[in-house]
């Protein structure tokens, strides 16, 4: 089975990428499988300067999935140049950057700061954490989504992704903006905002009350928008939202997704990278496609929809 | 770090709302007192994320088993497993108690569900030829476990309960009152181990504490499993603060974490 | 136990209530126990002119939970007071009526016909819906909520309830919107826009290919825009979204819910309505409260806010 | 209808990919031909829902047995099912076939997992006196289910396979050429159903269709297992489009439905 896909000035050895903040940099996965398995890696929010993050409580159960609050904890662009992706450099796989700023200066810094790195395949422009005061001011007004993009656009000559989140009215005319501002592609869905409740000490149980929920659970409303994403906006889709298996991956690909990413699954069973590679070959094959690009094609709405 | 497909072999209460699982474990399950594992079983909506869990006993070199308090969905699944039932593994985990280089004169402080972790402990200071005195703390003399597995490896133990029903009544750290010991090693509730850090900053006894966080991972990726420390690792800056639970610890020494 | 709770005009004999759409107008339920021992039933979407729906598959499973594209199939106003509301009325229990129209006449035409008839307790507008093509229209602008809200008020001197969507950027302006046209309480949550994939038949499992999601998987949600409404809007809401236990209605009771709606739960267990008014006295007993407004109360996020 | 908790009593396979499995059930559960169950066990995310099954045997009055094919989440967690496990039953459900009211001879019609529901319809129109001719169809003669069984109750039975492996080669309704029978029942695929509608309308031959779809509740709440009427129900207008397969199903006379 031929899993190579490429879109966006991105060539992947397979569709399958781990998502940003479920994976770290991809160390602890290294100790148990060889990470060139993977199509690719999409590491940790990277900001300027080094991220606490919240207090605890950080994470909480949820029916099917779970909440976190971790709040975009990392190191920042300095040690990641130096110490994280000269490690990830060792694989043969595609490391896309995933980059988080307080405001526009601090994106296109990092933007800046990885561009012309030796091994970073692409940028992931993440506008939609639910978990830090400002990670959804430029998702909840598409002009200034539109803004931001245009400056790391001039910043960089790498594919340029721009994570959509799901916690808005109109996912559609967000990716609309990014693409004008000259976005390449699109990843969606980050987390949707939510909250548990600790009954007996009579309060939420995150320490920052709310968090984003992910897991199986919100996989329903990942293909909803990978789908209008792909058939209305028209750039190439990177989905994920609750991918458990390699069914659910081919259900991102039928929606319209060029790729996919795992997150949450990775807490369940840290061998599910390697498992959904291995399964969605054995689907695309038992679904009688020769390719992965081939189920893409068959099912992708936007080829259904001039069809029809 | 691996994932292990473990069954179980036996399943009993050793006190109400406790459950204790004895499972076969292939030798390579080697762990360390104080490492953990991530234990998964079922498939409930609830019990999408695996739950941590110190290991207990190790009986035979392929036993292990786990010990617990159900508490919510996690445990209520894992402590209606029978045997002849599997139960998914992940680990071991983290990083476990420090052994003294040379014999010492240890104390070992368990509350309620924090004794687990100190059979493995008591068992190898005991090998290493130190002294281990065990205290072990319960809400009342029913739910008291681990002391007799504890006392059995040759530990000296004593009891304290909330209520006075077994041992003396009152906190568990009172029961260091007049002892003399050159280590202490703590797992419990969150105000023990508090008063735990202060004894062993005001008598400058060395002193490790196992300590708990809500994971989702367990092996060091989601960042969720956090906790303060008290001196930030200067290189990291501001990211320093936390540390994680599952990795830098679940043990800490005590002057590293601010509660 | 105590269960009364007394809120925007409403007096409940318990704080459960049914939710629109999942019970009927009581028929079926009626068969196996009394509807007395209901807080409440909130009626299926009762339209001017009867409804035919959506084309099938209007149902869909989803991990923890479950996709619907009903699209509001009901007999229409003229059959709801001639029949259903006939029937309703031989039970102990609140009768909320819930409105809907593809247009704010369509609204008003409803709200004004069942205002003054014997044994309606309550309106809820529902202005969520996301299966019929116009469903969200009111939602996207809180102006034209406004317009509506206003307009049904002027029609009715019944407690005006308004269910707002979580497909919404600001589900708080939305609420703020309909409070300030004179809303007496807030309902939340309808379900989420979502979609399931058969990849066997590479196309949407349902007619009207996205469906609304509902279940235990949606209650972070519902729980984190309940918890925003008590605590930003002020006015009393209606919680609802995967519940299921007690514990989950006394979770929606501490974010700040005055009663509780159970909606897809049904259709796993007939019985929950029942079983879950028994439930929620043993755990405000169990928390240590002796009536369901004092659980309200020492954790509702407005006294909670002011207090801090 | 009630919710029953059944054990179950025994399961086997009776062909690749299905499953029978066989619960004791009071005799209260009295359930008519073509009428069906909301079955769950289990917890897992993707059987929150309930699922329907026709009943398919009853060989004791306190014996009901489930019959289907493995397909997706739902059977394949009833289908694991094992002596002495638990299921929940709600029913039974919906509004099953109608006896004709003097002794006949009449078609059955089956297809593939559309079997169960004519054994006990065959069982009933036998002890009203009527002759049953069973026609049941299949992928292959491997995956034929219900036939010896149905026989077993004095049934006249043939079959048809799409691969000529069992009985005669071709569609089911094939079978009827030449058959002289005053009435038609069927339950098995869309194309089937759509045949034996056509020869139904074709002949004035009356019949009746036991039909399946999606369900939530499988008790006329949620609106969602509908079938579009030929004639709408004209008092309640557009409304009336629509029938609940569950209510006002599963069985329909052909000449209702628009397929
Ligand atoms: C390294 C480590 C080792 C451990 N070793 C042991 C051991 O040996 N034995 C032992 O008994 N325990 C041990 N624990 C604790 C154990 O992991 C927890 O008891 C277990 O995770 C509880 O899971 P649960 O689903 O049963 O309970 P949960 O329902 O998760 O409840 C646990 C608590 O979490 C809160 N909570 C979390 N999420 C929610 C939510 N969504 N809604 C409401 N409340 C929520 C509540 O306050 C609740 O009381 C250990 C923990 C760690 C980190
Ligand atoms: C009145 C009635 C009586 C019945 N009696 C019998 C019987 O006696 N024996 C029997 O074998 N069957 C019977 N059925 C059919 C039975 O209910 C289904 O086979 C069963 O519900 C399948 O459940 P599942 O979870 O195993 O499969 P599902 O996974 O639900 O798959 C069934 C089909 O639904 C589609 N589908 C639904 N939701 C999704 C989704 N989210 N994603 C992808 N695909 C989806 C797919 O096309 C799939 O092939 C009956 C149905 C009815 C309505
Ligand atoms: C613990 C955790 C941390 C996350 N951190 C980030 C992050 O740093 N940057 C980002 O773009 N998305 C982050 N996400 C979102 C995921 O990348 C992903 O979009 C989302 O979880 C949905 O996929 P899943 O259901 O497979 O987890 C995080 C998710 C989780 C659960
Ligand atoms: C099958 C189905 C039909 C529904 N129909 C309506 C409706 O007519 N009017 C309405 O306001 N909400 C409707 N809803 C939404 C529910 O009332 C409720 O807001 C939502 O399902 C969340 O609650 P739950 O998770 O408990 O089901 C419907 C939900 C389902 C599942
Ligand atoms: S539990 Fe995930 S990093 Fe510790
Ligand atoms: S399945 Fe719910 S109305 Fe038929």
């Amino acid at each position: 089975m031929d899993l190579r896909v490429a879109f966006a000035g991105l060539t992947l050895k397979n569709p399958l990428l781990t998502a940003s903040g479920t994976f770290g940099y991809g160390r602890e996965a290294a100790e148990i499988y060889d990470l060139g398995i993977l199509g690719g890696v999409m590491v940790k929010g990277v900001s300027r300067e080094p991220w606490p993050g919240n207090p605890p409580a950080r994470v909480a159960r949820a029916p099917g999935g779970m909440l976190n609050a971790i709040g975009l904890q990392n190191p920042g662009l300095k040690h990641f140049v130096e110490v994280d992706l000269p490690f990830l450099r060792r694989y043969q796989t595609a490391v896309v950057v995933n980059v988080v700023g307080h405001d526009q200066q601090g994106f296109v810094d990092v933007v800046q700061g990885v561009t012309g790195q030796e091994g970073v395949a692409a940028i992931e422009l993440n506008i939609s954490c639910p978990n830090v005061a400002d990670g959804l001011l430029f998702s909840q007004d598409p002009a200034s989504a539109r803004r931001l993009v245009q400056a790391a656009r001039a910043a960089t000559g790498l594919p340029l992704i721009v994570k959509i989140s799901p916690n808005v009215t109109d996912p559609v005319a967000l990716g609309q903006a990014c693409k004008e501002a000259g976005a390449d592609a699109l990843s969606a869905i980050n987390t949707l905002l939510g909250m548990a409740i600790d009954t007996a000490r009579r309060r939420p149980v995150l320490g920052n009350r709310t968090g984003g929920l992910s897991g199986p659970a919100v996989k329903p409303i990942g293909l909803r928008i990978v789908y209008d994403l792909a058939a209305q906006v028209g750039l190439p889709v990177i989905g994920m939202g609750g991918i458990e298996t390699g069914l659910d991956a081919l259900e991102y690909i039928m929606a319209g997704a060029r790729a996919v990413a795992v997150g949450t699954a990775v807490f369940r069973d840290p061998y599910a990278p390697p498992r959904i590679v291995r399964e969605l070959g054995e689907e695309l094959q038992s679904h009688g496609f020769e390719n992965a690009t081939q189920a893409w094609a068959a099912a992708n709405p936007a080829a259904r929809e001039a069809a029809s | 770090m691996r994932g292990w497909d473990l069954e179980v072999t036996a399943a009993n209460r050793p006190a109400p709302g406790y459950a204790e699982i004895s499972c076969k474990a292939p030798q390579a399950v080697a762990a360390l007192p104080g490492q953990f594992f991530m234990l998964r079983a079922g498939e409930h909506p609830d019990t999408y994320l695996p739950r941590a869990f110190s290991w207990y006993r190790q009986e035979a070199p392929d036993r292990l088993s786990f010990l617990f308090r159900v508490q919510g969905p996690g445990t209520r699944h894992l402590g209606g497993l029978r045997a002849g039932d599997h139960l998914y593994a992940l680990g071991p985990l983290g990083h476990g108690f420090t052994l003294p280089e040379r014999p010492v004169r240890a104390a070992l402080l368990g509350g309620g569900v924090g004794v687990p972790p100190l059979w493995g402990l008591a068992r190898n200071l005991l090998a290493g030829g130190s002294e281990v005195l065990a205290l072990i703390g319960a809400r009342s003399g029913a739910h008291l476990v681990g002391a007799e597995e504890i006392a059995a490896l040759g530990a000296e133990v004593r009891l304290a309960t909330d209520d006075g029903s077994a041992g003396r009544k009152g906190l568990l750290t009172d029961l260091l009152e007049g002892e003399q010991v050159d280590a202490l090693y703590a797992c419990g509730p969150e105000p023990m181990l508090r008063r735990v850090q202060e004894i062993s900053l005001g008598a400058g006894l060395p002193a490790e504490l196992a300590l708990e966080a809500p994971m989702a991972c367990g092996y060091g990726v989601c960042m969720g499993c956090v906790v303060e420390r008290t001196r930030p690792q200067d290189e990291l800056g501001d990211y320093g603060r936390y540390a994680r639970v599952c990795r830098e610890g679940p043990v800490f020494r005590a002057e590293e974490v601010r509660f």
